[in-house]
């Protein structure tokens, strides 16, 4: 597989954004049950802005300065307890291929974990707190552990296990967030943000599967 | 329910727009579109008082924007935190050289977001600290993991009362943090509110239910029963606040009544006359009432009691001048 | 929609009594429960203010009974003018020897039950003069026809300012009738208030419809159409009130923006920054805006904006300072 | 017929506090439909203190005594347009006889039409411009007319007539009251207060009825 420049990125950042779009109203319904019902709406907010940015972004960004934007971008728009962990966590991604015109598949995984620890570390969550950690961490572990060299495959079963880890949330009682305040009543809810995690990280595969065809 | 808005994704912009075009004399925005300033600012410089939160809860944050009262009020999102970037320009733009309290009601996103605008006022040496409001007796267990609700206009006058003494930071915050720990509040809500981007409820509610312990963001609450009259519901509400509160005959209190939106003032006085004539009864005294729309969740039909036990030192805090455009007494 | 009330029989007693109990510092109960009166009346004698109508629009009347504001509010049944016995026993509780004002809007039962009390007021040799507000636009053809709304408030602030210079009944009444006399509002409703005996809306509406013209007391207006966004809406009003006021560029207005009780002050900020817009872009300066819940329809969805043209006179007397629960200004 | 006693009166005026209960929601929808939606609210509260009062009668209270009392009650509880002249009304209907200990069935009409002419000074309408006048005046004119040795007779002609009246208001643009200001948009409904009157006056018949039986 070629190796992933700044127009893979921005396109994948341009279909989280149709994501936020289309999915506004599903994400939004699940934080009703349990949260504030705002989480479609800030992520359809902030993706807005994004392909505002997006348009407007200089030649001389590279994917680190794109990656640094869509997070700033996610954490001036977005607010609330996803702005700040969606904002890091692309920010820190980002960070780690500093300089790089070019990135490789076999990057991403280190990416996306600095990206998640930056999550871990701003919101003090943990796997099995209900939050979209849960669909996060065992998603990233089955990454690492996958053979990169068929990308496509790899990123499904990402994708795949983070989706499982977001069913996983249904059963469990919040313990961070807005959710945590409802005791036993979050039982028998999916956790939003387990659920937008993972339908972002479906678009990095989107692109991927179109080089790879 | 139904909305008077233009597209729900510029309702905030339009909001902030037109709150300073009608009270231009009061306050503008400052470099940051989210934040909103008093236009001058104290000729004898004081702490910073910096009050917010999301939007969807007018008056709160910015109608206490004035005179005495925040210097700043900084607003996220419908129902959603401020953002960072946000929180420090408010401090920037009213420190005085004696540091900034932030004030804001205790939500994951909301400390998230305000901590990160701390850490760069730290970075300029601006010295900012943060009281959390938590007077929501029904969301948690222990007082500090409780949600912030009507008792961030308590405790935002407890603060501002000493702040206006010209008082260093320590002591604003000491005074914010007694007037929390001695602020109780819980509510029921009868309809969600409504979202400006969808145009939908939060949530849906039976026509004759309650849900007792709803947040002022539309969290549920703890529990959903039948709706009962006024003063059983009243009753409801103090049989849970006044052992928490561990209130005795001879004890005085201020009693806040807070309207979330669309319950009427007719409605609240008839709350309020159920809340006085228990605490009367059980020999508490009232030594300051309040009664209106004063933490909404926009068109939310429902309210909250919150009850403040006074000292001197605090009834003074609350009696003090302030003029805001929603907030005015001398 | 919901309520939180008791026996709705009992609603405008047990609200009285709340208000009363909330605000001992400014108000009580005259000799009849349905006459709300200041705890002190003036020190220097001066013209008293009688302001009144039905219950359910609170803050009005009751709301603007205070110092340097309304002497004495007279309070009806829900949607329904007070009894003549009420006008008269206000009189008798606040003349001060210098007769009194009645200040209602202009509704057929509220002229016979005000204009009985007078009869039996002339009876005790109080002189007592009345001036009918007039103010909403799409009420009626001739300006004397039509009902009152929000104006109430306004023309209030014009009597009071006057009538706390010392001036006579008959400079006080002037005062009100210019006031009137500038004085124009329009307004829609998206919802019809719930009645407290029925626990019923009096009237039913479409999800997307919007009834222009309507009334406070849930009157049909004169038109249902389909709901538009705010700024649509306040274009439509102000297309039939800036006509009607023959404003022109280099003119100056007041401007408030009513809220009905159900909506949200949100909205009602977006409606305001429209009419501040049109406004503005016409040439008319705004010297005064005033945004919120001033007479209301209790739980009913919808707002009216007002307008004052303004001359220095007026502007003076609405820039007086006024201190009721609902009326501060300094 | 026997002539008619204090009592007769009093169970009337019984009748009447029945009636409005039933009849509350009836001419409250009809009030939403060209008014505000009170009509038949305040006429209950009014005639729920009636009956209070009616409970605690003094023994020595007269016919026009009692009539003063109804009619200064409503006058009090019902307030808006209608209590007014409900109100003079009743007061006035009851001053055509001070004194009197007992009434004639003759004397009905007079009283009648003395409280109906109070409905025209206080508020100043005339027939046909939709009110509880069109619904009185012609009753009125009927009863007038009537043999009133069949006073049952006479008096269903008086209600039937007055009945009658209120369905002619249907058509009506109202030109008093409050539906006044909807123009055109009042035609093709009831006026509220047309039907509360004949249904008030019904109750006298009714009380004809138990004597003449
Ligand atoms: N401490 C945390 N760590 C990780 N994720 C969190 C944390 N708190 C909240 N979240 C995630 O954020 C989501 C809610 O986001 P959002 O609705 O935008 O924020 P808010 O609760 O402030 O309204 C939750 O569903 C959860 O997945
Ligand atoms: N000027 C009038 N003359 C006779 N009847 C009137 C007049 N104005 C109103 N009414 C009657 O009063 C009725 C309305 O009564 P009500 O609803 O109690 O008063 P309001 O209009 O003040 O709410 C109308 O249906 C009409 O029959
Ligand atoms: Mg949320
Ligand atoms: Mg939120
Ligand atoms: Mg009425
Ligand atoms: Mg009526």
């Amino acid at each position: 597989m070629a190796s992933l420049d700044r127009d893979f990125f921005v396109a994948s950042f341009r279909r989280m954004a149709v994501a936020a779009e289309v999915n506004r109203d599903e994400w939004t319904r699940l934080d009703g049950q349990i949260g504030d019902g705002d989480h479609g709406i800030n992520m359809s907010i902030g993706f807005r802005e994004v392909v505002k940015q997006l348009d407007a972004l200089p030649d001389d960004t590279d994917i680190a300065g794109t990656f640094k934007l869509v997070g700033m971008t996610l954490l001036r728009r977005v607010g609330g307890a996803s702005g700040p962990l969606y904002g890091s966590f692309f920010m820190k991604a980002g960070a780690e291929v500093a300089g790089q015109s070019e990135v490789s598949v076999d990057d991403l995984p280190r990416m996306l974990r600095a990206g998640v620890a930056s999550i871990q570390a701003r919101g003090k969550a943990e796997l099995g707190d209900k939050t979209m950690l849960d669909s996060y961490l065992p998603g990233l572990d089955v990454l690492e552990a996958a053979d990169l060299s068929d990308a496509v495959a790899a990123f499904s079963s990402f994708v795949e296990r983070m989706q499982q880890g977001s069913d996983d949330t249904i059963p469990l009682q919040a313990k961070k967030g807005r959710a945590m305040r409802l005791g036993p009543r979050s039982i028998g809810h999916r956790d939003p943000g387990s659920q937008s995690a993972w339908q972002l990280m479906e678009c990095f595969l989107e692109g991927l599967k179109g080089i790879q065809s | 329910m139904k909305r008077l808005l233009n597209d729900g994704y510029d309702a905030v912009e339009e909001l902030l727009d037109g709150y300073v075009k009608a009270h231009g004399d009061v306050v503008k925005l400052a470099d940051n579109e989210r934040v909103v300033v008093r236009t001058t600012l104290s000729a004898e410089p004081k702490v910073g008082i910096i009050f917010g939160g999301g939007s969807g809860h007018e008056p709160l944050f910015l109608g206490y924007v004035g005179e005495g009262v925040a210097d700043a009020a900084v607003i996220g999102n419908v129902n959603t935190s401020p953002d960072p970037m946000a929180c420090y320009d408010a401090v920037t733009a009213v420190d005085q050289g004696k540091g900034c309290l932030f004030l804001y009601g205790n939500y994951q996103g909301d400390v998230l977001n305000f901590d990160m605008g701390a850490e760069m006022a730290a970075d300029d040496d601006i010295r900012v600290e943060t009281v959390l409001i938590t007077d929501d007796v029904y969301s948690a267990k222990d007082k500090a993991d409780r949600r912030g609700v009507a008792g961030d206009v308590i405790v935002l006058m407890a603060a501002c009362a000493v702040a206006n003494t010209g008082a260093d930071l320590d002591t604003v915050k000491a005074a914010a943090e007694k007037a929390n720990d001695h602020t109780y509040s819980m509510g029921v809500a009868l309809s969600s509110s409504t979202l400006p981007v969808t145009g939908r409820p939060i949530f849906d509610i039976g026509p004759d239910d309650m849900e007792v312990g709803m947040g002022i963001h539309g969290e549920p609450g703890i529990e959903r029963k039948k709706l009962e009259p006024a003063d059983a519901v009243m009753d409801e509400i103090l049989s849970i606040v006044l052992p928490e509160m561990q209130l005795a005959s001879g004890d005085e209190v201020a009693v806040m009544i807070n309207g979330l939106g669309g319950l009427p003032l007719m409605d609240q006085y008839i709350c309020y006359r159920r809340v006085h004539d228990v605490l009367t009864e059980k020999g508490v005294s009232i030594g300051k009432s309040m009664v209106g729309n004063y933490a909404t969740s926009m068109d939310m039909i429902g309210m909250g009691v919150t009850l403040v036990k006074l000292d001197d030192e605090l009834k003074g805090w609350l009696d003090a001048p302030f003029d805001a455009p929603y907030l005015k007494q001398d």
